[in-house]
């Protein structure tokens, strides 16, 4: 790859070869990323590959990444599966030469170059905990659950364990459960239905997943349970029904699509050779001005030239005023 | 035979029962009879599979692409009502599939001479695989009202679909264990040589058999279907591992020959009673593994231990009854042994 | 006459040095025996001819119907193919480098082949993997010495592994479901032995040393480290499958566990054992893995399981137990390893390859019975003609023959 | 050759039998296995009413002949005609749709399924009842449940079964592959008149057997095959026992009868001395067996001795004291009983004797693992010199030592049951059933090496149902019936009709000749 035409020195990147990583193929987030970003290489005369394997695996991750540098690709954007699985191979990347993102979910900030992030967990998780205080009091003594994929995977752990300390803090809530159903969405509607069966006075639902919130958003209407707050984040197509008939009022995601696009325009400007540094302002095509930030916004004490974070300047809440204006 | 395959099915049923007031002495709603229909509901998909599975194992097959088969048929019927299909052409569809599907796994299994393991191997990745290049990657949402409304219809207190599968396996049970053709199941999965010989059409039977299972793993896409109301690519992913143990743990022996269809159903509902009772054992959702292994494993030891009571019982029993024969020549019983 | 009963007495000796002591053949009467043989052998002489004739071209052509020599063929074919259709595929520095990604799939795959050809199955494995990770990262977290963290690992395996092979045992139930049981035991007291040791299970345990992380990434005498456990692994598999009693009676319980009771095996111990060394095998690659990403996580075993078993399956070891050869299995690592790669290669997305890989498989197997079957009707309908050309000459006097 | 069967019938034909139609008629029929010829273009019929013997060494091709008819094996080459009709691709099933049905040598029962299930379910379209069948098990003079898993029946009645199903088939051609091996006299003259029976309603049959006797009492031709090639086909009138075995045999001569002369030194300590054994289905069992002694257990199917064979082998479990060469042995496993020197052919062959998808090595050694390995490691040079060994002392025709067990005929699989026991060096054997599907010459090399093996000092039991075997054979005979032992002959006491009076607890065995 570095020998060809692919590295830092050169100027041009037309053709070249992007890998674009998902955690794993076939879930309406990643499928969406991926979308957006293959779509921007085809504008920016990129060849973009959207390439994962559909179980989420560290070791399968590496093996791609692997096959890819093998193959001279020219760029590696990933959503890790683990936080410093992918290092050797990531840095074996780089010493080839290619430039070396991550999206969705990060590594440590010393394997990658730029992380391109839908929000720092400070944010999310607030988030989370706002939207469900928009129909419950700090001051209530509810039970509140939370409800995701598994215990092993980074991004929503983190998430959830931003919101429970601030749960621990700002409210009298209590976290009664918190149930995993590993990616699989009938499982997601029965363990969820289990869930609201064995604590009748449950009064809240967090499901930062995006198989699980539709999964609890089914089992509240199986159950026919309207009482309980459900919020979370998963892509608008797969909640419409839901919003629609009222089970949940209100969600959050960010344009995933968009999250691609711009991973795939910032290796490009990477490929020809563009410098960025922690604090260094920058144009892209409509995302406006963005800005390079240090690794510690995410909670890291590593930063280095040409390492940081870059953060999608918005997240949107869906409730049903604006729930159609997104497809994906 | 009978009696003692039916006991074996008791021994499952008494191991769910078990089960229900063990939590039930933890937290008393969880046998509420709203409960109870809930878990019933959720048993629905995977006492489908397992007996679907159950059908194969007897057949001293295996079939590993269930999963894979929910998730293609499903897939396929939900695209189909998205995109405005009449219900009953979509339901039509997803059950031929699922035919279809199984019907390969059983042609390769005998006229191609392919191991049962390693086909259905194959076809689980490669069933998956053709699923994700249907849709693309992305899960169909939004499906008819109308249909997801079966999924809520309730009876007596019970969700339709739920009497729907009693019914479906008791006929299918009645089919196994009274008729014929049922038994001629057993006999190719018992003795497949034997069969062959006194003129069964083994590999028909075979074939039929993943049929089957082809068809019970669409319609339990079809339940899937109404009781989530979309289905992704990763549906079903690792649930034909569960169903085979519903299977066993119902009394269906891998060797083949040995089982019935209902006995699988009470494995599942059996599984299905462990994994939702985690959260009124207020277990923490990181320990649910462990759990459900532990409570595996118990089951299966006692079931063991049950298992050589009862051969020591039939045993003993057995020869006291050689004891008991009637001397045919009492003169001759009192012969001197001589040594 | 003197040289065969000569014969037969050294022959004698020897037997009876086998024998050891307490045998009760007395020397002569066993003479007298093979003498009371020889009006049998005389009998049977012609057909002896004739059968010799038919071994010898039997010999010749038996290794091309072998499993593992068309396993080879495949393997040949995959690179020639992907090699033409990338020219980089077949960089042999890439190539080298490149087995490091699928060779621990075959480390756990040999024993298992073992433990397959003894009639069973482990389905655990995967499971096993991720606790020896985890045990060790808690162990190294909580202060220790990474080799010691190591041990504690591989113990934490080889206890698994007793533990399967225990309940086995002891409950006579059928393997599959016994480790689909510790399946999900042994992953979740993955988990919780991550919790209980402070770490959260989404992070593992990073921060291993370098002299730790540096084993699975590197090289040794310029192979990769991951091929040379593959290779000793490979090698001592072998010669335990076909050279040790342990393997002799590991494939004679598969073939058939009630007459393995008759002769007096020790099925019992020799069961553990293979379920042992499959979790021990675990262990390492799940070490190794640890190694390898650089940190022991919780589920680095979890998408270990199909790929494994498709390999231990490809490499021609029979499910219902029997049969099965270690070499199988070494070569089918390379046919998969080298096909997925290849297919990656020729740009086929990930499900295009499980599709690939599913239908290859399939086609395989099927063609694995067939070629057999066509092989053999071609040698039998070439042994008909020979035969009845033969025949016709000599029909005169073999009819008169039958009439007298 | 194939002209002779034509020119006999046309010359010689005066049995009504020859005249009345053919039933099935097989010509130039070839069956190879990887290259070695097992068929060799044999020509066979049977007629309406005909029972066929068919005969030969082991290996001879009889069940494969048998399994081409049926539909089971696919010939290479040959035509197949059944009742007039040329039938091509057979299966058992369309063979059954002509009316073809065989009893198959080894019993290949469902045995998870009750023994009624077994019946019907090899019934075809055909409804019968369960008293129907009751009666024809009775008629074999037996008592089954009918219930009963079919797994739990010993070996006989499970070939009982197979018979009842052949019986009850009413097809118009009969195959029954050596359905007497393992009956006893008594059922095995049931079996006859059932079958002549079945033949006067003009059902033909083809007949495998290795006991001569039968042949000549039950059969009206007789056909003799020898590597695949028929040698011999006659009306049994035509021929007797010695042109069958020279036949068969062409070198043999054959001594079946044998005087045991021996006498056995009862003043040295006893290899075994069995005090009051209660087991499954036996009940104070007490015998001794001395060095160089053929000690018979006699009885019918079913009187426990199996059970008790595999009690002292350490199989099941049982009470009672076992002493071995003067020690007392307690707590019997298979394993221990090989290092004390107690050695165990086991009856059902397939089931327990031999590892089927093993080669003969393997086989051979199994039991001697540690004898032919230093620390673990197998040494092919000695496993391959004592397979090669005993290949030689039990004349083993079976070609190379790599060839699966499977692949080889009954017989031979039986000399290799034998030679895995006697590798173990025992100073005791227990042969259970030794001679079942056993070829003449076979059986002859078989019970020279039982004589040669007591002279050599080793205690050998016999367990056998073949009264003449065991009468022939032993030096005492223990009787048994219904799970004990009814009387110890010796001596004179030894005679066919004393042991079988005694076996059949009266004087029901008056209704046998043998
Ligand atoms: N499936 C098979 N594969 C290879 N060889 C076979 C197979 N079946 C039979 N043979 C061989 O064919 C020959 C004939 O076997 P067959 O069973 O017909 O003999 P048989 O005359 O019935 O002998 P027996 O009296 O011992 O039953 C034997 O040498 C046997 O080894
Ligand atoms: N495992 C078992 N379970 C139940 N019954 C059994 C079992 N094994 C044998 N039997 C029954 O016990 C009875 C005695 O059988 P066994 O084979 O010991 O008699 P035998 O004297 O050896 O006669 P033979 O060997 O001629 O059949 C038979 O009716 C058999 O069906
Ligand atoms: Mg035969
Ligand atoms: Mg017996």
């Amino acid at each position: 790859a570095g020998g060809e035409g692919g590295g830092g020195d050169s100027s041009t990147a037309d053709g070249a070869q992007i890998a674009f990583i998902p955690k794993l193929t076939g879930v309406g987030f990643f499928e969406a990323g991926g979308e957006g970003a293959v779509a921007a290489g085809k504008d920016l005369g990129l060849d973009v590959q959207y390439l994962g394997s559909p179980e989420a695996s560290a070791a399968k991750q590496v093996e791609l990444i692997n096959t890819y540098v093998g193959q001279g690709f020219d760029a590696i954007i990933v959503s890790s599966t683990t936080p410093d699985g992918l290092c050797q191979s990531l840095d074996k990347a780089r010493e080839q030469g290619l430039v070396t993102l991550t999206w969705d979910s990060d590594v440590n900030p010393e394997c990658r170059q730029f992380y391109i992030s839908q929000g720092t967990p400070d944010q999310l998780g607030k988030m989370l905990v706002d939207m469900t205080l928009e129909d419950i009091g700090a001051d209530d003594a509810a039970q509140v659950a939370f409800h995701y994929s598994s215990p092993t995977v980074t991004d929503q752990n983190q998430w959830a364990e931003e919101a429970k300390s601030i749960i621990a803090e700002d409210t009298n809530w209590e976290v009664v459960d918190t149930i995993f159903s590993e990616n699989q969405t009938e499982q997601a509607v029965q363990q969820a239905e289990a869930l609201i069966n064995a604590n009748p006075n449950l009064k809240a639902i967090i499901a930062p997943d995006a198989n699980a919130l539709p999964g609890t958003a089914q089992a509240l209407e199986n159950l026919g349970r309207t009482d309980i707050t459900l919020v979370g984040f998963s892509t608008p197509n797969a909640m419409k029904e839901y919003i629609a008939n009222g089970t949940l009022k209100r969600f959050a995601l960010w344009d995933a699509q968009a999250q691609g696009a711009l991973s795939v325009q910032i290796a490009k400007m990477l490929i020809e050779g563009k410098e960025l540094n922690v604090g260094d302002k920058f144009e892209v095509d409509g995302f406006g001005e963005l800005e390079v930030q240090p690794n510690s916004v995410q909670g890291y004490d590593y930063e280095a030239d040409g390492n940081g974070i870059i953060v999608m300047p918005e997240r949107t809440i869906f409730t049903a005023e604006n729930i159609d204006d997104f497809d994906f | 035979m009978k009696a003692f395959l039916r006991q074996r099915e008791f021994i499952t049923i008494g191991g769910v029962v078990l089960l229900f007031v063990f939590v039930g002495l933890f937290h008393g709603s969880f046998i509420d009879p709203s409960n109870i229909a809930r878990v019933l509901n959720s048993t629905v998909i995977l006492a489908l599979l397992g007996a679907g599975s159950a059908i194969v194992i007897l057949t001293k097959n295996i079939d590993v692409s269930v999963g894979s088969t929910l998730a293609l048929s499903g897939i396929v019927g939900a695209m189909l009502m998205r995109d405005g299909a009449p219900i009953w052409l979509a339901v039509m569809a997803v059950i031929s599939i699922g035919a279809i599907l199984g019907a390969i796994n059983g042609i390769g299994v005998t006229y191609g001479h392919v191991p049962s393991i390693v086909m259905t191997l194959g076809t689980l990745a490669a069933y998956r695989g053709i699923s994700f290049l249907v849709t693309g990657g992305y899960s169909i949402e939004s499906l008819p009202a109308a249909y997801r409304q079966i999924g809520r219809v309730e009876l007596l207190g019970l969700p339709v679909l739920v009497w729907a599968t009693i019914a479906l396996i008791g006929v299918i049970a009645i089919l196994m264990a009274r008729t014929k053709f049922g038994r001629s199941f057993y006999a190719t999965g018992d003795n497949a040589d034997g069969a062959y010989l006194v003129g069964i059409s083994t590999n028909r039977f075979v074939i039929l058999a993943y049929t089957l299972s082809g068809v019970f793993a669409a319609l339990a896409a079809l339940v899937f279907l109404a009781q989530v109301g979309s289905i992704g690519n990763q549906a079903g992913q690792g649930i034909e591992m569960r169903a085979i143990a519903a299977a066993v743990i119902g009394g269906v022996s891998l060797t083949g020959g040995v089982g019935t269809v209902t006995g699988a159903a009470f494995g599942a509902l059996f599984i299905s009673t462990a994994t939702s009772s985690l959260s009124f054992l207020r277990i923490p959702g990181s320990w649910s593994d462990t759990v459900i292994g532990a409570i595996l494993l118990i089951a299966l030891f006692a079931d063991s231990r049950v298992r050589a009571l009862v051969s020591q019982k039939r045993l003993s029993a057995r020869y006291a009854a050689l004891d008991d024969v009637p001397r045919k020549n009492p003169e001759l019983v009192e012969s001197e042994v001589r040594s | 006459m003197v040289r065969h009963s000569d014969r037969c007495h050294s022959a004698h000796r020897t037997l009876r040095g086998l024998a050891g002591e307490g045998t009760c053949l007395s020397e002569t009467s066993f003479c007298a025996l093979c003498r009371t043989r020889r009006r049998a052998k005389k009998e049977s002489r012609t057909s002896r001819k004739r059968g010799a004739l038919m071994k010898a071209l039997q010999a010749k052509l038996k290794p091309f119907a072998r499993w593992e020599v068309s396993l080879i063929g495949v393997l040949v074919l995959e690179l020639v193919v992907f090699s033409a259709l990338s020219p980089k595929f077949l960089d042999p520095n890439r190539l080298l480098f490149s087995m490091s990604d699928f060779v621990y799939l075959g480390i756990i795959a040999l024993p298992l082949a073992i433990v397959m050809i003894t009639g069973g199955i482990d389905i655990s494995f995967a499971s096993i993997a991720s606790l020896a990770a985890i045990m060790m990262g808690v162990t190294f977290k909580s202060g220790a010495n990474i080799w010691v963290a190591v041990i504690v690992g591989l113990i934490a395996a080889l206890a698994a592994g007793l533990i399967n092979g225990l309940l086995i045992i002891l409950t006579r139930a059928n393997p599959m479901v016994i480790t689909l049981g510790t399946q999900f035991l042994f992953a979740g007291l993955a988990l919780a032995a991550s919790g209980l040791g402070g770490v959260s299970a989404f992070e593992g345990v990073s921060g291993l040393p370098e002299e730790f992380t540096a084993i699975a990434g590197g090289r040794t005498l310029g192979l990769p480290n991951m091929l040379i456990v593959f290779i000793i692994f490979a090698i001592l598999f072998a010669i335990l499958l076909s050279r040790t009693t342990f393997g002799r009676q590991a494939r004679l319980i598969g073939a058939n566990p009630v007459a393995a009771r008759y002769a007096g095996f020790r099925s019992d111990a020799v069961l553990i054992g293979a379920y042992v060394l499959t979790a021990f095998a675990a262990g390492i690659v799940g070490l190794l893995l640890s190694s390898y990403v650089g940190s022991a996580r919780a589920d680095v075993g979890s998408a270990l399981l199909m790929p494994v078993l498709t390999l231990v399956v490809i490499g021609g070891v029979s499910m219902y137990g029997g049969e099965g050869t270690i070499f199988g299995v070494i070569v089918a690592t390379f046919v998969i390893g080298f096909l997925q790669q290849g297919l990656r290669f020729a740009h086929l997305t990930e499900n295009e390859v499980a599709v690939f890989t599913g239908v290859i498989l399939v086609t395989v197997a099927s063609l694995r019975w067939w070629s057999g079957r066509w092989s053999e009707r071609v040698r039998n309908s070439r042994v008909r003609r020979e035969n009845l050309r033969r025949m016709g000459t000599a029909a005169t006097a073999e009819r008169t023959d039958v009439l007298v | 050759m194939h002209e002779c069967s034509q020119c006999c019938e046309g010359v010689r034909v005066s049995d009504i039998v020859a005249q009345r139609p053919v039933v099935a008629q097989v010509e130039h029929l070839w069956k190879s296995y990887g290259g070695i010829p097992v068929l060799q273009g044999v020509n066979i019929d049977v007629h309406e009413g005909e029972i066929h013997a068919l005969v030969g060494g082991n290996g001879a091709g009889k069940s494969t002949l048998m399994k081409a008819i049926t539909g089971v094996i696919d010939p290479d080459a040959g035509t197949i005609t059944i009742g007039g009709n040329r039938v091509k691709n057979l299966s058992p099933k369309a063979a059954h749709a002509n009316s073809v049905y065989m009893v198959p040598q080894e019993p290949k029962l469902f045995p998870n399924l009750s023994v009624y299930e077994n019946v019907v379910l090899a019934l075809g379209k055909r409804k019968v009842t369960k008293a129907k069948v009751a009666e024809v098990i009775d008629s074999l003079g037996h008592r089954i449940n009918l219930d009963q898993p079919a797994g739990e029946l010993s070996i006989s009645d499970q070939q009982l079964i197979e018979l009842v199903r052949g019986i009850l088939r009413e097809a118009r051609l009969l195959i029954v592959d050596e359905p007497t091996a393992a009956l006893t006299a008594r059922e095995v003259d049931r079996l006859f008149s059932q079958l002549r029976r079945l033949a006067e309603n003009g059902v033909g049959i083809f007949y495998v057997s290795h006991r001569m006797s039968e042949i000549f009492e039950l059969c009206h031709r007789v056909t003799v095959l020898r590597d695949g090639n028929m040698v011999l086909q006659e009306k049994t009138a035509d021929v007797d026992i010695d042109a069958l075995v020279q036949a068969m045999v062409p070198d043999a001569q054959l001594q079946l009868r044998r005087n045991s002369t021996i006498t056995v030194d009862r003043a040295c300590e006893p290899s075994m001395r069995v005090a009051n054994m209660t087991g499954q289905g036996f009940a104070n069992i007490s015998f001794d067996v001395f060095p160089g002694e053929v000690l018979g257990i006699a009885g019918v199917v079913g009187s426990g001795r199996t059970e008790l064979a595999e009690t002292l082998y350490g199989l099941r479990p049982g009470t009672g004291s076992i002493e071995l060469n003067g020690k007392t042995y307690d707590h019997p496993t298979p394993r221990r009983s090989l290092r004390r020197g107690l050695a165990y052919v086991p009856e059902d062959r397939h089931a327990h004797g031999i590892f089927l998808i093993g080669d003969i090595v393997d086989n051979m050694v199994a039991s001697v693992l540690d004898k032919v390995s230093t620390a673990g490691f197998i040494s092919r040079s000695k496993e391959n010199e004592l397979t090669a060994r005993f290949s030689k002392d039990l004349s083993l025709q079976a070609g190379s030592p790599k060839r699966r067990l499977a692949n080889l005929s009954g017989g031979n699989q039986q000399k290799v049951s034998l030679a895995k026991a006697l590798a173990a060096e025992p100073t005791v054997v227990i042969l259970d059933e030794p001679s079942r599907g056993v070829d003449v010459g076979a059986r002859e090399d078989l019970y020279l090496l039982i004589d040669q093996l007591a002279k050599e000092g080793l205690a050998v039991v016999l367990i056998s149902s073949d009264f003449e075997e065991v009468v022939d054979l032993s030096h005492r005979i223990v009787v048994m019936r219904e799970g004990r032992i009814r009387e110890v002959l010796a001596g004179d006491e030894i005679s066919l009709k004393s042991v079988r009076d005694l076996s059949f607890g009266s004087a029901a065995g008056e209704d046998n000749q043998s």
